[in-house]
């Protein structure tokens, strides 16, 4: 593989095609499989292109079934193969939750590390498209509870290229759930170099301070990240000088970064599409309250997704954290 | 009779699989050596209810039309046609009694019309209005399920249910029930029909498996779900199963009434292939032109059902003008009313995000129910930073 | 039904089976299915004798496939029953995760209240019971994400019986988690009465004072409320008063009682077995770090299972929250 | 021959499916008109094969009975026997070869003793002191799974990828290779199964998929997860499909060496239904005093399977008295080995709790490592409240 870089600017979405095909083209071993991920490239197009480039035993359309699809990567992957899945909405995971859940967390626990299950699950997620029932979901928490799984979520073209890369060279199963609302997004995308990580903490284990401010940190991850800095914004233009912070990683959480940040900030809005009760927003509250126990200045705000279930598109921004939302809950802790 | 699968000399596939017809292409009654009984099963037809038949495929296909330029308008978010599929759900759909209860997936506008369902309620969910639109009890029609076939789990659940009610093989037809749930050929390779198989051939639910084998599950084709026809999977569960003319309203109204009275007298449940064809998109958001082509296409369009049901009545004296202009005009009507009608849908309340979530009192939603309601009428005509 | 009520000494599994009982007498459309619990009365007994008095039609020994089992359980309670599933060990639920998740949680809301799910689903949970893998783990805090899912689990005899006949009663679905550690351990229990709740906030969504106490509040659920209740006598020995919160219901959580509590003592730990990361530990730790900021005097302490698959049963006891980590945890707030 | 599922006049179930057998309960070739090809499959097989296919049964179910009364001494924490089942493992393990690969169940210990896999190792996780207890890749040997079903996905899955690396049809017989899958009739109700029949199928995956139908799931008769024999369920996906007297090792290892060589040369899977009988309980945990009788207890005892072998052996002059004696004795010397193995395993460390939960650091598992570490050293030799 070649170490040299090329620079474009590529949509969030053409980013993971870019990832793929770049794991695709250093590792033999790497395939994709999922239902429509061939000649259709996908219902998003991210693999548009890779069946006609890899083939059709490295690009695979399978049968409509998710646990199958899971199930049968983790056969594959015990067999050397490093088996990248596409789950066509986030709704549509639960199918395969008890091959997530009982098999591929714990191949490498069970066998006490002699087996490796490399598996990638790819998960469009998140809202605010406009789609019907089961195709906004977040539910990244149901999976990061679990131990044996990385649970991750970029939120620029550049982090969705190098996190994806650095997924399917992990020897660990990664949940790679892709804020699809941001599919179209447009961003500056370094191309090529050598895979991120590989095997040291990285991009599938740090968070990135997104933008630097003062008066107040707020942790957002995929697609509240953008919301996040559009707040910041806004705050900065009453004064408040806002940090966001990027977790890019959901498990293992990088609590020292966030940390790091409330001790200087005292104070911490955590947002996530997800619904509050026991998402990941609660997780945050618990750690910086433990951490930073003398230096908050008011409770850690969660501004995140009711619990409801998803409600109807027309309702749907009612429902997703919003600028003004995140700028209230900012308040109410500068407030206390 | 039973006759190739190709239903015609107009294409040649693969699968030579027997199927069940009764009306050729091209209009003509097929009169097979072993199938009387199933002959049987339509003598009773009438031209009017043919005539009516043919009228619930002409609505659900205005209905397909109205609803994907209301889609393209911007009117509704999605909207997955039915279009070629008419046949198949119509004729099962009349087969049906109004006791029996109907488990639908996502694309049986046709059966939800014969149902009664109202169709503007059945475009609720495609508008982004209402996960479901209906009232599942007024037309014993439960709501669209969109996770791949997880209804057929419930459809044979709520047949146990008839089951233990009693209304199974009571020997009075206006009491005897039974379920029919409808899915894709794509939704065989779920885990959850196979157990919904298992589930009523051991309980001998009255259940009946209806599968539109409509060639294709969005981009792929049938061969990435089965290397034999489908019908076959009944078989080994140990059910019934028969594959039928997708495209012919009668023999499909005829195996479903088959199938029906097995349920409803004891017999358990039955599973149906029809073979049939998407003439449309998967959905508005699809391009079939990425992965299929004209040719195919073309092919079935000229198996079209609607044309074969308008041959047959031509054939056998049972059409005429004045009453197609009539249709025609009401089909102009149908369409009026339905755009009138799903724009004048509105949005729900934003506060209904917390209704039903329990039917009871629930802390978490209580606090945030308040919550919204407060941060509403605070930022309400405020100006904001979005 | 008689309101009649006499009390006996029950196993806590006994207890159970009693309310099961008393649901299967008082309203005909309830009915109980699951592997083995028919001529068996499944692999714990719960269900012992059932079938004989109520018949195959009513005890159904299902096929072997839990996605199956709570899939026509929801069709049943569309048609009007009143199923109660029983899933043979917590490992065992996730084939009907995604029944679960995506179609009994949603089924109201979906049609704005004009259909009823009221489906139990019973799981026994929890370890301690040296039992091999998938038959000790505790998976609550993946259910009770979820809007639209009760989550209950009792700690006591007299709870079983009251909670599981609630449940029954219960129009929403409910997941009842019961401490299966617990199964063999004795209390007085009134048996008969009318159905508690009955749709009124009850013993399905209201925490009880297991003990009262004034240094620091334990905060525990099912299994871990006699760890907990042991932990308060080991305290008292040493001059620390600990108050023992049984929070009995997880979804929704009774927070007022909480915080009430911790407003007082100042000092909360909570124990559960389950996984710490994003536990129900995670949501009582944010909740009561916000409600009580004025008065919590050292950081929330949680007390869990590792983040780790359940270890071998040899390793168990060091996996499981015990006494001494409780106390541990307690010094360490008291240290604050 | 095909005979009827009794395997001979001593039971009469309603189920008189043909079943594959070559020898019968009393030891007696069975030579049917069209069993002609299996037959070839055994021809070959020497008295000294047929003295070793008796001896892994033999030290299977001595294997069963050691782990039993260990468990009964508390130095397990729990068993599974595979007693009855013995000459479905070992004559479907013998079938495989070197590079062909297993995944079993949690009841296949004739499987695992013919493969290889260390006595000791295979009861580590009986024993709660590992999850799994062996090497996978050192006898091409999954570990057990014990959720019902998944491991057949995974099963189908490994098959592919030994497609992918051009192992499927090279006409070297040394290089070919296939997986071989086990699990019971209960498990053939689970999605999981369902959809591996369904990939399998459709990528014509070099997969055997080895039904123990032992008539029982726990307490649940085979009827209750389904109403037509099992081995039915594989033709429904278009897969060939064999029901064989599970107690008949030579049939079992015929059907399997065909099954075998048709992965291994590129003709996909297959589904064979061994009808056998579980002689004991469901585990040491389990009671079938409470779920069957006796009667039919005793009516499988008469078909024992290693009886068989022996009358067959006896029946064609390969009993003699020496060497059975020589068994026993190596019996005897193998219980002994097992009993003082097992007995010297000790408990892992407690860290191990957080060994290989990742290949990589992860922060949280990190910090409650040392967290653990650090209140263990401080707690060590402390007086405790427990
Ligand atoms: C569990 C699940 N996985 C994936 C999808 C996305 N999806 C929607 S329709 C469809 C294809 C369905 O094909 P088929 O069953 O043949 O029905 P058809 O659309 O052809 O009527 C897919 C994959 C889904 N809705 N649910
Ligand atoms: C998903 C799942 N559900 C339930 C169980 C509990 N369980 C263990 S063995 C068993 C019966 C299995 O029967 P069968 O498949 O016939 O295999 P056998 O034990 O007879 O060999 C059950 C229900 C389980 N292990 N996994
Ligand atoms: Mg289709
Ligand atoms: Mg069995």
């Amino acid at each position: 593989m070649s170490t040299q870089t090329t620079t474009q600017t590529l949509t969030f979405a053409r980013a993971i095609t870019e990832g793929l095909r770049a794991a695709l083209e250093s590792d033999d071993k790497a395939m994709l499989m999922g239902e429509d991920i061939g000649r259709l490239g996908g219902v998003f197009r991210v693999t548009d292109g890779l069946q006609k480039d890899f083939g059709e035993a490295r690009v695979v359309d399978t049968p409509l079934a998710e646990s199958g699809i899971v199930g049968t990567a983790i056969g594959l992957a015990l067999r050397g193969y490093r088996p990248v899945c596409e789950i066509q909405f986030d709704g549509f995971v639960f199918p395969a939750y008890d091959q997530i859940t009982t098999q591929l967390s714990k191949m490498r626990y069970r066998s006490r590390g002699r087996l490796e299950v490399p598996v990638v699950i790819r998960i469009p997620y998140g809202g605010g498209i406009g789609a019907v029932e089961h195709h906004s979901e977040s539910p990244e928490a149901l999976f990061a509870h679990t131990a044996g799984l990385r649970v991750v979520s970029p939120a620029t073209p550049q982090d969705a290229y190098d996190m994806i890369r650095a997924a399917v060279a992990s020897p660990d199963p990664v949940l790679f759930f892709e804020p699809k609302g941001r599919y179209w997004s447009k961003g500056e995308v370094t191309l090529g170099g050598p895979v991120p990580d590989a095997g040291t903490p990285g991009v599938l284990d740090t968070a990135r301070v997104a933008r630097a401010g003062e008066d107040v940190t707020l942790v957002a991850y995929g697609p509240t990240v953008a919301t996040a800095l559009k707040a910041a914004e806004a705050l900065a233009a009453e004064g408040t000088s806002a940090e966001v912070v990027d977790l890019r990683a959901i498990s293992p959480l990088d609590v020292p970064t966030v940390a790091e940040s409330v001790r200087r900030t005292g104070r911490c809005v955590v947002v996530h599409e997800a619904p509050s009760f026991l998402g990941v927003g609660a997780e945050i509250a618990a750690r910086v309250s433990d951490e930073c126990f003398y230096s908050l200045e008011a409770p850690v705000q969660r501004v995140a997704g009711f619990h409801a279930p998803y409600p109807v598109a027309k309702l749907e921004h009612e429902y997703l954290p919003s600028v003004d939302r995140v700028v209230d809950a900012v308040d109410r802790a500068l407030s206390f | 009779m039973k006759i190739d699968a190709t239903g015609g000399s107009d294409v040649a596939p693969a699968d030579v699989t027997p199927l069940v017809q009764l009306v050729a292409p091209d209009g003509s009654r097929v009169v097979g050596p072993d199938d009387a009984a199933l002959r049987e099963r339509v003598a009773h037809l009438t031209t009017d209810d043919l005539r009516a038949m043919y009228r619930d495929m002409v609505l659900t296909r205005r209905f397909d039309d109205e609803a994907t330029s209301l889609q393209r308008q911007g009117e509704l978010a999605l909207y997955a046609q039915s279009r070629g599929q008419e046949a198949a759900q119509v004729g099962s759909a009349r087969a049906l009694a109004g006791q029996d209860y109907v488990f639908p997936s996502y694309r049986e506008h046709g059966v939800l019309h014969v149902r009664g369902v109202d169709p503007v309620d059945r475009l609720r969910l495609y508008r982004g209005e209402d996960h479901g639109g209906w009232d599942p009890n007024e037309h014993n029609v439960h709501l669209y399920t969109l996770v791949i076939g997880s209804h057929a789990l419930h459809a044979t659940g709520y047949a146990m249910g008839i089951q233990r009610d009693g209304l199974v093989g009571t020997g009075d037809a206006a009491r005897d029930a039974a379920v029919v749930t409808y899915f894709g050929d794509g939704a065989t390779s779920q885990g959850d029909v196979n157990e919904a198989l298992v589930f009523a051939a051991v309980n001998n639910a009255p259940v009946v498996f209806f599968c539109q084998n409509n060639q294709w599950a969005i981009s792929e084709p049938t061969t990435k779900q089965s290397r034999v026809p489908i019908y076959r999977r009944g078989e080994g569960f140990g059910i019934p199963s028969v594959r039928v003319d997708g495209n012919d309203v009668l023999a499909c109204y005829a195996v479903t009434a088959e199938a029906l009275e097995r349920a409803h007298s004891g017999g358990g449940p039955t599973f149906i292939e029809a073979y049939t064809y998407r003439m449309g998109a998967h959905t508005t958001s699809d391009d079939p032109s990425r992965y299929r082509d004209l040719a195919e296409e073309e092919q079935w369009r000229r198996r079209d059902p609607v044309e074969r049901l308008e041959a047959l009545l031509r054939a056998e004296g049972g059409w005429d003008e004045a009453w197609a202009a009539e249709l025609e005009a009401e089909a102009e009507a149908y369409g009026e009313r339905l755009r009138d009608g799903v724009r004048a849908l509105g949005a729900p309340a934003a506060e209904t995000i917390f209704d039903h979530v329990y039917a009871t009192d629930h802390a978490q939603v209580a606090a945030e129910r308040a919550w919204f309601r407060e941060y509403e009428s605070a930022t309400a005509g405020e100006e904001v930073a979005r």
